[in-house]
């Protein structure tokens, strides 16, 4: 179950563009972790105060020839907390509490098509979970959007494992210029809705938009979302996203504990 | 020698000196991963109230210079729920449960006391009085000396288990709510409450929080909430709770020396989840390394 | 084109809205190794009083999160020294001195203010009125609003030059303050002083500090000043002087976004000698970055 | 003059119980500073918001074989901010401050008698000293005294450089139990008062120790004063010391700029 362990940094790397792939034994953990579950990560010692929180992105056998039983976060450095990540060598001590939160699960449907949304770092749970799917001798396709060329980290691992990767820019340095929700619209359009399964991640705003295209369409969807957290484990409230209950009514629930995957149909934005 | 951590706040008896702060230990079962609830002195409830809320919109929460501000809203799942859900899981552990009641109006304070007096398995009863007085214009009960006399006279009549009044900060001179929340019967004083503060997104000229407003906590405000112990010891006799930053054993026993008979560990929940634990033995750590008999040894000693 | 950082604190012109906050900056002269003090906006000096002043004992100064207390004891040069030895040096510097005045009694205020009143080179008197008043039992001068508009008007009489008053932020509601010395002439008020605190040696069960308590400043502070900012900043017309934990433009920006002209940077001088300027600095570069013309088109813009 | 420098650690190096050396390069600085005056040195992004004052161990030529430009500071594990600078290796980055407040000055008699008195880790002013003796080929006797025998750092380098050294530790451990004013009683009473000059850097109790025992005697004595400090260079009155001005009157001097090293007789213990 969830741990609270210290545990040494054994690689930080710089992917360029402010994007970063940390590794961390996580012996204990790894195991029983999922796909889109996350850690809350801190440096002791260091003026951030509060853990911030990380989709493992890397479990044991995602990523070939790393050491048995470490994990992989990825990461790109946004404020305070990030910078301080970024910052860090090999054998710098982590405080990392995890498993954390509901990730992914793969669709029921065993004839069901795949299809993975990543806008920019948002692909950082979208590894382990390929692998995942791998093991069970499933494929997936991927569209994967970002502001620009550079905002794409791990676009060549992507592409070696999925039927395809869409690829999408704000500024057109690579791929489509336009959005994750071009192509998705595409995609949607000819294919049977019952079958397709979208997973995606990213910022709010593009969740959003994939949220009303597969609605709109009756696809399955799964979000990973995103919000500020003080604890990660379900007792501060902090992390809440309006989602609407039967009949209509709002309530707020726990990204960290509810999420951070939740179904599209359930958000209120 | 195994040292001796317990200590009376009032009536109630508590293992060790060391409880949680309502709000930032949800309703206790949420910590079972990580600690047994019976190596707390004892937890109190997040804030209570009549019907449940759902609370604040988002964003609620931002880290500050060693603190963090917080609009929840009082989100709860209701007094009712409480008593039926959560107390009856919480009597199975050996500690003592506190419920954090809070209201928009006399009548809901004294609503919720009552369906809590006497409830089993609950030991005390602490009145948030940071909330905004719907009847009053919005006036902060806790923060003018005779509101606060009045809603506590009124949860007094209301309640006969032992009442705690946890008393706001915002105030020019902590001593006169002290004070009055004394006269009108509390049975300890439960101090501090976050102070209000306020985050600016500078990129987005927009408030951080979507409440505008948050109530400031952690570290940054341990010197001003160890002052207001300090303070407050000199004016009422009833037994102080003492919090506000309380990370490790050696901030709590500040506010030990400083004159509380025990302490609440609240923001330091969320950065490690077991940092109340960890103060209580690291206190039992300290009078082992000290030689010295009783936590009850310590209160109120600094000179 | 070189953004354009002048403000108008009231009709006294700053090149920039950079201000070095009172007892964090010396007299001025002591940062020449690090800076020109014509980079600045203006500087206040550490507060003058009739008689040079020698100040608490030591143990005077205590790091705690974030933040640091200090009980200084107000020691100074007087103000006699000021005007004969510092004011002339400062003068030879192209950026407006701003003097800090306090007192033990009303009397002691005007006598300072009326010494200082048209100076050459003195652009403003800032009034801390965070002492306590020896005439009136110890009580904070600024903790009142009637004592606050007693010794406002006292000073607006006795100085025809700019008056800026500095208020207390350890009072319930920090827009009384404000209202009262506006309404008795304030120019432009400052804001914040620093928040009572204390902080406890539990080896020896004594207070750090000799004096027992100090004032918390530093970033611990910065969300609880920025919210009276744009709580003032809603009561008041005149312009405000923002101030509590400023260490980088980002920080400053909370600030003027929320209300207020100008600001002031304290105890970040202490970390950096050129913090001030580098806030200033920071400031040009946001507006560069962001193509705004002037700082003024920013001020209180938050929504 | 003063300069305020970001600089790498060369050396961090552990030499038992607590105490610790680090080596910056401070090129510009390190020909223009004095035994005695110190730096304030702080970690950029660490949870310790004020510098720390520590006196200049090694200035260039005091430590053979160390790289021109670098100096040295002796430190010890005391409390949040010296638990922080232990934990930095060799390539981290520290903010430093200096050369700050007034050094020692060699006596100005020609035959003085010099005695160096040290309380455990004040003796990290005396290296630069000594080797700025031994340049113009003075030597030095010093009586070293501390709790027990693990807290006298670099106590051989002295022995090599010192006409004598008395031990003193409280447990006896090492040398005479005892104290270090008992040696330093027992050398000024055969001594020509007039020739001695005694320099002394430790705990404020020792100090006051030395102070009242030299005074006593009527020889000439430099204390190297601790206190507090926010900011190291004269502006925050944080870290006065009650002097004894003319006519009796008390006042409170700053031990960073009136000091470190003040002449016994000024102070007002
Ligand atoms: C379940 C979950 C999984 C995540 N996984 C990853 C991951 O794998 N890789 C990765 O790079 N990032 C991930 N994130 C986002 C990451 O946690 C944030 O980027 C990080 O917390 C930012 O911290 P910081 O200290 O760098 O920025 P801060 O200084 O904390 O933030 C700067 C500003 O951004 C705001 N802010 C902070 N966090 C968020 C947020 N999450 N959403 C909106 N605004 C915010 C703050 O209020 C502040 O104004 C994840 C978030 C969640 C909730
Ligand atoms: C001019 C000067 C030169 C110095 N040179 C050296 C040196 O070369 N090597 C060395 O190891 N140390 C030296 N010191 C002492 C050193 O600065 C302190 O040990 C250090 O600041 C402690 O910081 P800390 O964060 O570890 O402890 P903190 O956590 O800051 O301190 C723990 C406790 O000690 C108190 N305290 C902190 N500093 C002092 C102090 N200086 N005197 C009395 N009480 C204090 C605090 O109030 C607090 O209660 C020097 C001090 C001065 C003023
Ligand atoms: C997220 C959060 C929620 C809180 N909710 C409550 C509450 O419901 N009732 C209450 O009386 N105090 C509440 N508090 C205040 C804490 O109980 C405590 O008084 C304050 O946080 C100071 O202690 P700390 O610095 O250790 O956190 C809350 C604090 C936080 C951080
Ligand atoms: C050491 C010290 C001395 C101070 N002395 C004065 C003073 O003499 N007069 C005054 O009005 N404010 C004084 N202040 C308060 C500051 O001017 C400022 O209001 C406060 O420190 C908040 O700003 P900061 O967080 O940027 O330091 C002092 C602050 C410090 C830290
Ligand atoms: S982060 Fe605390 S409840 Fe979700
Ligand atoms: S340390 Fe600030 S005046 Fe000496």
């Amino acid at each position: 179950m969830v741990q609270d362990f210290a545990t040494p940094v054994l690689r930080n790397v710089d992917l360029g563009r402010g994007n970063w792939l940390l590794e961390f034994p996580a012996e204990g953990v790894a195991a029983a972790m999922r796909p889109a579950q996350f850690f809350m990560i801190g440096v002791p010692g260091s003026d951030v105060l509060l853990r911030r929180p990380f989709s493992v992105c890397g479990l044991p056998g995602t990523f070939a020839d790393r050491p048995d039983g470490a994990v992989q976060i990825l990461y790109r450095v946004y404020g305070r907390g990030t910078a301080l990540l970024a910052s860090l060598r090999a054998g710098a001590t982590v405080q990392v509490l995890g498993p954390l939160g509901r990730g992914f699960t793969p669709p029921s449907r065993p004839d069901a098509r795949i299809v993975l949304v990543a806008g920019g770092i948002g692909s950082a749970p979208f590894p382990a979970f390929l692998a995942e799917l791998e093991r069970s001798g499933r494929r997936a396709t991927m569209i994967y959007g970002a502001r620009t060329a550079g905002d794409l980290p791990l676009l060549d691992w992507f592409r070696e494992r999925c039927d395809g990767v869409s690829v999408t820019t704000d500024d057109g340095t690579l791929g489509a210029r336009g959005v994750v929700t071009d192509p998705l619209a595409e995609m949607l359009q000819d294919a049977d809705g019952g079958r397709v399964h979208v997973y995606a991640c990213g910022p709010s705003p593009m969740l959003a938009a994939v949220a009303k295209a597969t609605l709109a369409k009756g696809v399955a969807c799964d979000l990973s979302l995103e919000a500020p957290m003080a604890c990660g484990f379900g007792v501060c409230l902090g992390c809440v996203v309006p989602t609407r209950r039967e009949g209509g009514a709002i309530a707020y629930e726990r990204v960290c504990v509810e999420g951070p995957v939740m179904r599209a149909e359930r958000l209120a934005w | 020698m195994t040292p001796d951590l317990a200590v009376d706040v009032g009536t109630v008896r508590l293992k060790n000196p060391v409880l949680t702060a309502s709000g930032t230990f949800g309703y206790g079962l949420e910590f079972l991963p990580f600690l047994k609830l019976s190596e707390l002195g004892g937890i109190v409830t997040k804030g209570l109230s009549p019907k449940p809320r759902r609370g604040n919109p988002p964003q609620r929460i931002v880290e500050t210079p060693a603190g963090m501000l917080n609009a929840i809203g009082l989100q709860n799942v209701g007094v009712d729920a409480f008593l039926s859900e959560k107390l009856p899981a919480l009597r199975e552990h050996d500690t003592a449960v506190v419920a954090n009641v809070f209201g928009e109006t006399e009548a809901e304070y004294v609503e919720v006391c009552e369906k809590l007096d006497g409830a089993p398995g609950l030991a005390a009863i602490e009145l948030n009085v940071s909330c905004p007085n719907t009847e009053a214009g919005g006036m902060i009960f806790g923060n003018d000396p005779a509101a606060l006399a009045r809603v506590t006279r009124a949860c007094r009549r209301a309640a006969r288990m032992p009442l705690w009044v946890k008393l706001s900060p915002n105030v020019t001179d902590i001593r006169e709510v002290a004070r009055a929340a004394e006269a009108e019967g509390a049975d300890a004083l439960s101090l501090v409450n976050t102070f209000v503060g306020m985050s600016v997104d500078v990129l987005k000229a927009r408030p951080v929080l979507a409440n505008v407003s948050g109530g400031l906590s952690g570290p940054a405000i341990r010197p001003l909430a160890v002052w207001m112990t300090w303070q407050v010891r000199r004016a009422v006799q009833v037994p102080i709770i003492g919090m506000g930053g309380i990370m490790t054993a050696r901030d709590a026993m500040e506010f030990i020396l400083a004159g509380a008979t025990a302490v609440q560990v609240g923001t330091a929940n969320f950065v490690a989840p077991r940092a109340a634990v960890d103060v209580a033995e690291g206190l039992a750590a300290w009078l082992t390394l000290h030689g010295i008999g009783s936590i009850r040894e310590l209160t109120g000693t600094l000179r």
